[in-house]
């Protein structure tokens, strides 16, 4: 069996000759596609994510994360010794097609257990699937922490791998509010993109900067549209507010015009910012007119943490795809780290097996804080990843000094958080 | 629509008045046939993914069809036929997932909303004339996106109904069973057409064509042209919340993309690439995107090539839906046929 | 709903400066668009469902101008004139064989290149956004005027707007090619018995329109993140736009760009969370009251 | 009984109908005339309510039309043609003329009722086979000659059973030869559906001809009524009429 390099499409040409001769002959020769085929050795994983519109980085890196990750597996003998072919499908973006391809992944393609890297609405979209089929699902790119944090939304079979809304809260409002203290900021400004992962980080994340810093005071709010592609009436209602210091959540693209049409604005020189997305490379390399010192959470830096493996990882990956890698790479890459380190534990690459043991596994991985990351048994979701926040600079490495955030104290939190959300 | 209509003249096989008085038998006859020819289906093939496919053939084909009702029928092009779809999505899951009602309640109550929604917008809609119409239905579609978007407490917003819909079972039929749902989409999709047939075929129906070629003439035979076009706008956007409705069950949840402008677009699309001058038309198109999509998005990620191609290929070449040029295409072959018969 | 900051802003001469400024950046960006949208119906009864991707067309041009030459005025030129030249090749050989065929059709040739344009910029520029950055000459601090923030960029990306908009009215007044557009506009069947080439003024026009929106996401290339697919949140505002102003109309496009501007300034701070939804809703409200638009004329 | 009394209309200033009063008794044959601009289809519209008088009343057999919409005006039985043949294009005769009948038939549209009716055809055929359009039953209306579109368009009105018949020249367009056939096809169906007729025409030898009363229109105004005789004999009308419009042809 060979191994896919890229989306399996070899595999697609006997489909597709057979789909397209096919067409328009009528319904009953037009089941004949989906017939089902004999089961080969490899273990097929299914890939639902976005590959086209605006945020087809989001598919594309996370597909790149995948990939670095099988192609090291397959070689040194696969999932408990059967080779991965991954089967990565756009959605588009369109919580109705992630539903669909993920069905039909499973049903039609034999996929033994799928690798959601669906943005939040998709993945709650595929999650009903996994819970109606009962496949092995792992959600790699949704960070509304509801997924898995309420209990009316999960399932046995189904695990987050991914950086999560509140924890990034937590560690960015312990250390915002250290700032906030020494500068003495006490009037806020909020500056987030309006959909449910803008809304809920922000929110945690002024609660939490209250918790630490009780006398902040936010003075406004503005919400952008998602990928809106101006933001001048938000800058200058900002302006007006007259702020002395500013949290975003705004990401990729986003980001970069909101940070373009600001400067014009001399905005970075008028207060501090806290953008939460900014240390990602994809924002980091594209944006020519960085501001100095903007305060952001990390979300993939090779500086952070800084070991051997992670900056080993990192040039790796751009040596093979010329680019660095995203937040979501990582998060890929670790769904990888973890299902090879179930199946050897269950000496099974069995989905059912493997959602047995995955809970409370912990694993090695460049991306945990302390070298590895734990699949916390309670609430099927990665904990001990590496989450810090530093200042911003121009140039490489762009955040020279990552201060990471204390999981102890992200613990105690986010127990006290689900409580008062009624999940636990 | 001058065009639509000199299609329409070249093609359509032209029943005679004796013939008509039998097709309503006829069409009840095709489809009791359909109907059990879909319900043999995952009998005769193990394939989930046909399941699926045809539970998506109901919502995008009664949604395309009801679409037709407007566009080919009343010569209304509604770019804002999407928001009946993602109304009835929404209706239906936050009725499920809200109150404690049955399934057929919440269903009865979701054609309710739609029907009262329906009347509310198309009561402003109608009176606008052509491109007008179409961007004022457009702006109606966002302004309710928008409204789902913002709405975040009932809503959910962005993520959409979350959490599955609920489905108890009701009359021994249990719709978390993806084979009993299979069915329930096959009969809520063919009793929609044949509803649908039965108002394009009746006086009604009629009355639709005659606003469509000539509405000043048709509101001095003592059509009021308004009233018409209302009462078809809220029909036709009773059927597509149907089909919002099984999509909604399809996913098991709702989600604002339901109502945005792409879904009236698909159903526009879709009206083309089937024809527009058959009954069965949209039905076809609706077979053949789900087609097109399905493949195009297994071979390749940029799938937007392709389908603008093949958008291309009907648009410019064949310059028809599939079904105006299998029936022009018969009607040719019919008369060289019977030119041969009285030659010899 | 925030009445309370609606009212202290318009009692406060910095915010009426700074927002007003904003609604007329806004608006104008949204104008070169418009204009080209409603000249292309205006003449040709087309309406160009695939004017978005020009202005993609315009700001991906400008990015590569720029980064071969670093002149900002060379970029314009680049995204301008590529966005014209594909126009012209898109009319010629493909819109050309739609004219006065069904709205659905040509609505359809559209919807098919803009799927097409996106995929295209995608392989040729690839998935990922990019930004251009802010030319030198403009990477100095903000003016402040009675108050309000006023940058310099905005100042000559309105400038540029208003000096398109008063040559295009006076071009269309005055030029004797001016005229036949506008009398193509009105008549073709009479302005081709006459003798003109209505191909030629066709192509003209909706390579000029192409070049407007090519212009204007040249001029928002500095500020503006490019991702294959930009142009279609620019190009539902500006149908938004010409509808309400009245579809064909220059001036209605220029009236409709800004009252659209200064609906978004000033609603996102009265309405911050709805501010799309208002703008659908004042589109709906005029379209009621005036069926045909501000300054439309009956299309019957 | 159609009673129109002292209905006026202006259009921007301008007085397209001044003050007219009219009456029509049951089945009276009435032709209209008048030089071009006399406002003679603004008095038809106005009485089939396409436009509405700004004074004035349009009594129908006792009840006053001003102010009813063209279909409600159809279904207390005014009926019209116009002069420009308005049909359906892309129906056949036949639908045309069901659909027009069931249209008429239904007080509710029921939407399950099979359709056509036995005396839905039954009726729709008897008008067909009257305007000799009964071997074309299935063409399409665009596909008519112009003749026979003008026909249909009178069949449509026709079918509703109306009380008044309208007819906006129902020669308009045709030869000298086939305006004779249809003049005296409209003359035909007056005898024998013994409805309340009244036409538009400018072939004065026409109107001479076959109208029993004529009506002459003038600026909006009525200038003259009678029978053909007093007609021919008022000076008035030789003056601002006939005397310079004898030799126009349909406009």
């Amino acid at each position: 069996m060979t191994i896919e390099s890229k989306t399996g499409e070899s595999k697609m040409g006997i489909n597709r000759r057979a789909t397209l001769a096919l067409m328009g002959a009528g319904a009953m020769t037009v089941a004949a596609p989906w017939v089902a085929r004999a089961q080969a050795k490899a273990i097929k994983i299914g890939m639902p994510t976005i590959l086209s519109g605006r945020v087809a980085q989001l598919g594309t890196s996370s597909r790149n994360g995948v990939m670095i990750e099988v192609e090291k597996l397959n070689a040194a003998g696969g999932l408990a010794g059967r080779p991965i072919e991954m089967v990565v499908r756009d959605s588009k973006g369109q919580p109705q097609e992630a539903a669909r391809i993920a069905r039909e992944l499973v049903n039609t393609d034999g996929c033994e257990m799928i690798i959601d890297g669906e943005a939040s609405s998709g993945s709650f979209a595929v999650q009903e699937v996994a819970r109606d089929l009962g496949v092995l699902c792992v959600h790699t790119c949704s960070e509304a922490s509801s997924l898995t944090a309420d209990p009316k939304q999960r399932i046995p079979n189904a695990f987050r791998c991914a950086r999560q809304g509140i924890h990034d809260s937590i560690a960015g409002g312990n250390y915002a509010a250290a700032i906030a203290k020494a500068k003495g900021l006490k009037k806020w400004a909020t500056c987030s993109p309006d959909y449910a992962y803008g809304r809920d980080t922000t929110a945690e994340f002024v609660t939490y900067l209250k918790h630490f810093a009780p006398d902040v005071e936010i003075i406004s709010e503005t919400w952008p549209k998602l990928f809106q592609p101006d933001y001048t009436e938000v800058i200058t209602r900002i302006l007006q507010a007259k702020p002395q210091a500013l949290y975003s959540a705004l990401w990729g693209g986003d980001l970069t015009s909101f940070i373009d049409q600001a400067n014009l604005y001399a905005m970075f020189t008028q207060m501090e910012v806290f953008a939460v997305n900014m240390a990602d490379y994809t924002a980091l390399t594209v944006v020519k007119n960085l501001p100095k010192g903007i305060h952001s959470g990390n979300r993939y830096i090779k500086t952070f943490p800084a070991t051997a493996e992670n900056a080993a990882w990192g040039d790796a990956y751009k040596a093979k795809y010329k680019e660095y890698p995203t937040n979501w790479s990582w998060q890929n890459a670790t769904a990888i780290m973890l299902l090879n380190e179930a199946a050897k534990k269950a000496g099974s690459a069995d989905g059912k097996k493997l959602a047995e043991v995955l809970p409370g596994l912990t694993v090695k991985c460049p991306f945990g804080a302390d070298g590895t990351v734990t699949m916390r048994a309670e609430d099927h979701t990665i904990v001990g990843y590496a989450i810090g926040w530093g200042t911003t600079i121009p140039t490489e490495p762009y955040v020279p000094e990552v201060k990471a955030g204390d999981w102890k104290q992200i613990f105690e939190l986010e127990a006290q958080w689900k409580k008062s959300k009624g999940y636990a | 629509m001058s065009e639509l209509q000199a299609d329409r003249s070249s093609g359509r096989v032209v029943a005679g008045a004796g013939q008509r008085r039998s097709a309503a038998g006829a069409d009840l006859l095709i489809a009791a046939i359909g109907f059990a020819v879909l319900v043999s289906l995952p009998f005769l093939f193990s394939s989930k993914a046909l399941v699926d496919f045809v539970i998506r053939c109901a919502a995008y084909g009664l949604f395309a069809t009801s679409l037709n009702l407007l566009v080919g029928y009343t010569g209304l092009i509604s770019f804002g036929h999407g928001m009946f779809f993602g109304l009835g999505a929404y209706s239906f899951g936050l009725l499920m997932q809200r109150t404690g009602l049955s399934i057929p309640a919440a269903f009865v109550l979701t054609l309710l909303i739609s029907a009262v929604a329906g009347l509310v917008i198309g009561a402003i809609c109608v009176r606008l004339k052509e491109i007008y119409f179409a961007f004022v239905t457009l702006a109606f579609q966002m302004l309710i996106h928008s409204v789902i978007l913002s709405w975040q407490p009932l809503t959910g917003g962005d993520q959409g109904l979350r959490g599955g819909i609920p489905r108890p079972v009701f009359l021994g039929i249990d719709l978390g069973n993806q084979l009993h749902l299979y069915i329930a989409s096959c009969a809520l999709l063919v009793v929609g057409l044949l509803l649908m047939r039965q108002i394009a075929q009746s006086p009604f129906g009629y009355t639709l064509r005659m606003v469509r070629d000539n509405a000043t003439r048709a509101s001095f035979i003592g059509i009021n042209v308004w009233r018409v076009k209302l009462a078809v706008f809220v029909l036709a956007g009773m059927f597509a919340s149907v089909g919002g409705v099984i999509m909604s069950l399809f996913v098991s949840g709702a989600y604002p993309e339901f109502a945005y402008w792409t879904i009236s677009g698909e159903g526009i699309f879709i009206n083309m690439l089937g024809g527009v001058t058959t009954f069965i038309g949209p039905m076809v198109g609706t077979v053949l995107l789900l087609i097109l999509n399905d493949t195009a998005t297994r071979l390749t990620e940029h799938y937007g090539i392709i389908l603008g191609v093949v958008i291309l290929f009907f648009a410019l070449g064949l310059r028809k839906g599939l079904m105006d040029f299998v029936v022009e295409w018969y009607a040719e072959r019919r008369d060289k046929a019977s030119t041969r018969e009285t030659s010899t | 709903m925030d009445f309370d900051a609606l009212t202290g802003c318009l009692v406060s001469s910095a915010c009426i400066v700074t927002q007003t400024t904003s609604g007329l950046i806004i608006g104008m960006l949204l104008f070169l668009v418009a204009v080209g949208l409603t000249l292309i119906f205006g003449v040709l009864k087309i309406v160009n469902f695939s004017h978005g991707a020009f202005y993609m067309f315009g700001a991906y041009f400008a990015l590569s101008g720029y980064q071969l030459t670093g002149s900002f005025i060379v970029a314009l030129l680049c995204g301008s004139l590529g966005a014209a030249a594909i126009g012209l090749i898109f009319e010629r050989f493909f819109i050309s064989r739609v004219y006065g065929r069904d709205v659905l059709m040509q609505l359809l040739v559209c919807y098919a290149f803009v799927l097409i344009f996106d995929d295209a910029v995608k392989l040729i520029w690839g998935p990922e956004f990019k930004s251009m950055g802010m030319p030198a000459a403009f990477q100095v601090p903000p003016l402040f005027i009675a108050g309000g923030v006023v940058p310099p960029f905005y100042l000559l990306l309105v400038a540029v707007a208003l000096a398109v908009a008063a040559l295009l009215g006076l071009g269309l007044a005055r030029t004797r090619l001016g005229k036949v557009i506008r009398a193509a506009a009105h008549n073709p069947a009479m302005v081709s018995a006459l003798g003109v080439n209505t191909a030629l003024i066709y192509g003209a026009v909706f390579a000029l329109g192409c070049a407007l929106a090519g212009l204007a996401g040249a001029l928002a290339a500095p500020v503006r993140s490019l991702t294959p697919g930009m142009g279609f949140s620019v190009l539902i505002e500006s149908f938004i736009v010409t509808v309400i102003g009245g579809m064909g109309s220059i001036l209605g496009a220029l009236i409709g760009a800004l009252l659209l501007g200064l609906v978004r300034s000033f609603g996102s701070i009265g309405f911050p969370l709805f501010t799309d939804g208002l703008m659908y809703l004042f589109m709906v409200i005029v379209l009621v009251a005036r069926p045909t638009g501000l300054f439309g004329k009956d299309l019957a | 009984m159609l009673q129109i009394q002292r209905i006026s209309k202006s259009f921007g200033g301008v007085k397209a109908t001044d003050d007219v009063s009219l009456d029509f008794a049951d089945g009276t044959l009435t032709a209209v005339i008048g030089p071009n601009g006399a406002g003679k289809s603004t008095f038809f519209n106005l009485i089939t309510g396409a436009f509405r008088p700004d004074q004035g009343r349009i009594m129908l057999d006792g009840v006053d039309m001003v102010g009813r919409s063209p279909p409600e005006i159809v279904r207390h039985g005014i009926g019209r043609a116009f002069q420009v043949a308005s049909i359906f294009p892309s129906l056949t005769v036949e639908e045309t003329m069901l659909a027009a009948v069931g249209v008429d038939q239904r007080r509710a549209e029921v939407l399950h009722r099979r359709f056509p009716l036995p005396e839905t055809r039954e009726r729709a055929a008897h008008t067909l086979e009257m305007l000799g359009l009964a071997d074309k039953r299935q063409r399409r209306a665009m596909t008519l000659s112009h003749g026979d579109q003008k026909l249909l368009d009178i069949a449509l009105a026709l079918v509703l059973n109306p009380k008044v018949l309208l007819l906006d020249e129902p020669t308009a367009g045709m030869g000298p030869e086939e305006r004779w056939r249809m003049i005296e096809k409209v003359h035909e169906l007056w005898t024998r559906e013994k409805l309340t007729l009244i036409f538009i025409e400018h072939d004065m030898d026409i109107v001479f001809k076959i109208a029993p009363l004529i009506v002459v229109l003038c600026y909006g105004r009525v200038l003259a009524t009678g029978t053909p005789e007093q007609i021919r004999a008022n000076p008035a009308v030789i003056d601002a009429y006939l005397g310079t419009e004898q030799h126009e042809g349909a406009a």
